[in-house]
């Protein structure tokens, strides 16, 4: 029975390719999160009533 | 009870009068009939297989559009909240918009099952209670997801692409009881040959309809 | 803390290469193909695993409306749908060199196939609605509805496939194999488990704090 | 003795993603009293009301209304309230008759052939009880949808902008029937934006800015123009 090795490496490989771009996705967005936090603590986005929202039923 | 029976009553009159639903439903029945023919050639006994597959893909795209229009009424009459201010349990709006989509639902089967034996030349006789029995089943579970389905997209812009995408594959084992019942009955087997098929759809209704029941509060939110 | 679970996993998982490739043997029939399954099967229970907890989580947020049960089952949710994928992909990568082709209707696949394609629709459903509240009560709905689907998912793709007697709903359970196999499966099993608890951990904690840059 | 709040709203806040509606508003309405809350188109009025309606959920503080919770007891304000908002939940295929019998019997309430008249008669609809409500003028389908509150009978209102779209007939009808609510016993809180006729009925004016209560006096023999000024000064300098 012919060891189909090349299907072994793909299945972990592809395995492995995925968990790490998930676990890479996390870390860069929260990175992204920490700077925009810290671009917010220092110069924070004046506070002004904007427009009131739609009301909640949509329309048609 | 007389709660949910005067939202079916509402809803029916709605439709007596205006008429949108069951004419768009006919006519896109009758249009279905058609799409099947040309895309699927006339020759019948090369069709006579997927037959019971057509009948329900055919139930199934009918009852997306009719399902789908659950809550128009509300929405266009503005008529949303007011169902929400409404004092008493909100399941009760839920089983009669049920029961009313129930009744949509069986009619245009009946006649999209007239329809298959005129075009596709099957004598029902024999089979008829039994296939009542499958349709019967499988429409209730269709019905009870797809109305509270429609509650939940009512009020989301890209509602008629998120409705079938979420109704369609909690369906899929819906599907498979009734096509494979349909089948059975059709060849002329006896209903006992299907019953675990049947047990499952009937299983499947309780679970729905009391989902359903259980949840409509917090769709119906909005 | 995330990070000593992080530790944990990566420890575990390097355990989990070790017995399925070093210490368990070679399968006799398959050959070392089937050394796919300790990716395989594994992947499978976590993806059960994560819809049940999406279930727990949904239901607790329809009681109490806490935010954080709210954020469980939604990274629980995403979670589940990428080991569903992973399962689907060792599947059919199994399946090629085992049956021939890529993708067969064999009862297993096809039912994780619908969950896959059930859940990824909970994921929509979740970008589509600007809300938060709201969107968090409709997922929660869907959680449940999707949840109590599995049980009737798998009877019916199992009849579908396996013809007219309805079989035993497990799965050829390992049971049947031998020890040293099944122990290579336990410690899989477990490296798995950690890392859907760290991933979901994670992607909770960035929910989190997107809700509080947004709040 | 002083008759209890039927509204009382403690430190409410209110907030749609990242914008503060309302924050820190205060307000208490009694038994027989109607406050007209005055604000500019965004100020918050609306979604005050929907606040009180229950359709919406505060971010922070309480609203009480008829002595149950918003957010904890949404069934017991709803048994307890009338809300009138610019969709006047009229279904346009039905008659005005069908209409009150179905939000009746949704409300469980028992609907008689002749309490549907007399609510009909009430609101001086009984010669269109058999029209459909798609022929109806703003005015009609705002007193059919009183009319559903003659037979629940809330002890509050909750009005959106009432007057908007009447014509002075329809106006002076609403005012006499708002003030027969009121020595009922009932409380009243509308919104407007207008300085007109409409705070005739008022026995008080709260002004909305910034999200909160900026002034809330009584109107006793204020003029449209004192008004007028009072919410110049008050509103401006907030927003």
């Amino acid at each position: 029975m012919p060891d189909n090795w090349g299907f072994v490496l793909a299945a972990y490989g592809l395995a492995a390719g995925v968990l790490l771009a998930y676990w890479r996705f996390l870390a860069r967005r929260e990175r992204d999160l920490r700077g925009a936090a810290e671009r917010n603590r220092i110069a924070p986005v004046s506070g002004h009533p904007g427009p009131e929202p739609a009301s909640r039923t949509p329309r048609a | 009870m007389r709660r949910a029976f005067i939202v079916v009553w509402k809803d029916l009159l709605v439709e007596r009068r205006s008429k949108e639903t069951l004419n768009a439903l006919f006519f896109f029945a009758l249009l279905l009939l058609f799409i099947f023919q040309f895309s699927l050639g006339p020759d019948r006994e090369r069709l006579a297989g997927t037959l019971p597959g057509l009948l329900w893909l055919a139930f199934i795209l009918n009852g997306l559009l009719g399902l789908g229009r659950t809550f128009v009424v509300e929405r266009e009459n503005d008529c949303w909240e007011g169902l929400l201010l409404s004092p008493g349990d909100k399941s009760a709006i839920y089983v009669g918009k049920l029961a009313g989509n129930l009744l949509l639902m069986l009619v245009v089967e009946a006649i999209l099952l007239v329809l298959f034996a005129f075009f596709f030349n099957l004598d029902l006789g024999g089979a008829l209670p039994a296939l009542a029995v499958v349709i019967g089943l499988g429409t209730v579970a269709f019905a009870a997801v797809g109305t509270l389905f429609a509650a939940m997209t009512a009020q989301v812009r890209a509602r008629e692409l998120l409705f079938p995408v979420l109704l369609l594959p909690v369906q899929a084992p819906v599907l498979l009881a009734t096509v494979k019942a349909t089948e059975a009955v059709l060849l002329g087997e006896p209903l006992g040959s299907v019953a675990h098929w049947l047990k499952l759809l009937a299983a499947a209704d309780v679970v729905y309809v009391a989902v359903g029941v259980l949840t409509f509060d917090f769709v119906l939110e909005g | 803390m995330t990070r000593l679970v992080g530790g944990v996993t990566l420890a575990a998982l390097a355990a989990g290469l070790v017995m399925g490739f070093g210490i368990a043997p070679r399968e006799a029939t398959q050959g070392n193909v089937q050394r796919i399954m300790y990716l395989h099967v594994p992947s499978v229970w976590v993806a059960y695993l994560a819809f049940a907890v999406v279930l727990v989580a949904s239901i607790a947020y329809l009681i109490r409306r806490a935010e954080a049960a709210d954020r469980l089952a939604h990274a629980s949710a995403e979670v589940g749908v990428l080991f569903t994928g992973l399962t689907i992909a060792t599947g059919s990568i199994w399946g090629k060199p085992t049956w021939g082709t890529w993708w067969t209707w064999d009862a297993r696949l096809t039912s994780v196939a619908i969950l896959f394609v059930m859940y990824l629709g909970y994921l929509l459903l979740r970008g589509m609605i600007e809300d938060r509240e709201r969107g968090a009560r409709f997922a929660a709905v869907l959680g449940i509805v999707a949840a109590f689907n599995i049980p009737l998912v798998h009877f019916s793709v199992y009849w579908w496939r396996t013809l007219h007697q309805p079989p035993s709903l497990m799965k050829p359970g390992p049971g049947t194999m031998p020890g040293i196999i099944v122990t290579a499966l336990l410690v899989n099993f477990v490296a798995f488990s950690l890392l859907y608890v760290y991933f979901v951990a994670r992607r909770a904690r960035l929910l989190r704090r997107e809700a509080e840059a947004a709040g | 003795m002083i008759p209890e709040p039927l509204i009382r709203v403690i430190g409410l806040r209110k907030t749609f993603g990242n914008h503060r509606v309302l924050d820190g508003l205060e307000l208490e309405v009694r038994a027989g009293e109607a406050v007209a809350v005055l604000g500019a188109n965004g100020a918050g009025k609306t979604t005050l009301l929907k606040v009180l309606a229950t359709l919406v959920r505060p971010t922070r503080g309480t609203a009480i209304v008829a002595g149950h919770d918003c957010a904890k007891d949404a069934e017991g304000v709803r048994r307890e309230i009338g809300l009138v908002a610019h969709g006047s939940y009229v279904y346009e295929d039905l008659t005005a008759a069908e209409n009150l019998t179905f939000w009746a019997t949704l409300a469980g309430l028992r609907l008689s052939a002749a309490a549907r008249a007399g609510a009909l008669a009430t609101v001086e609809l009984d010669r269109a009880a058999d029209e459909r409500v798609r022929t109806f003028s703003a005015g009609m389908k705002r007193r059919l949808c009183l009319a559903r509150f003659v037979l629940a009978r809330p002890r509050v209102l909750l009005l959106d902008e009432p007057f908007a779209g009447l014509d002075q007939r329809a106006k002076k009808w609403l005012e006499e029937h708002l003030a027969s609510f009121k020595t009922g016993g009932g409380a009243i809180l509308m919104t407007t934006h207008s300085f007109g006729r409409e705070l005739a009925v008022a026995d008080r004016i709260a002004i909305l800015a910034g999200g909160a209560i900026a002034l809330d006096t009584a109107r006793g023999a204020l003029s449209a123009d004192d008004v007028q000024r009072l919410y110049a000064l008050h509103a401006e300098d907030v927003s």
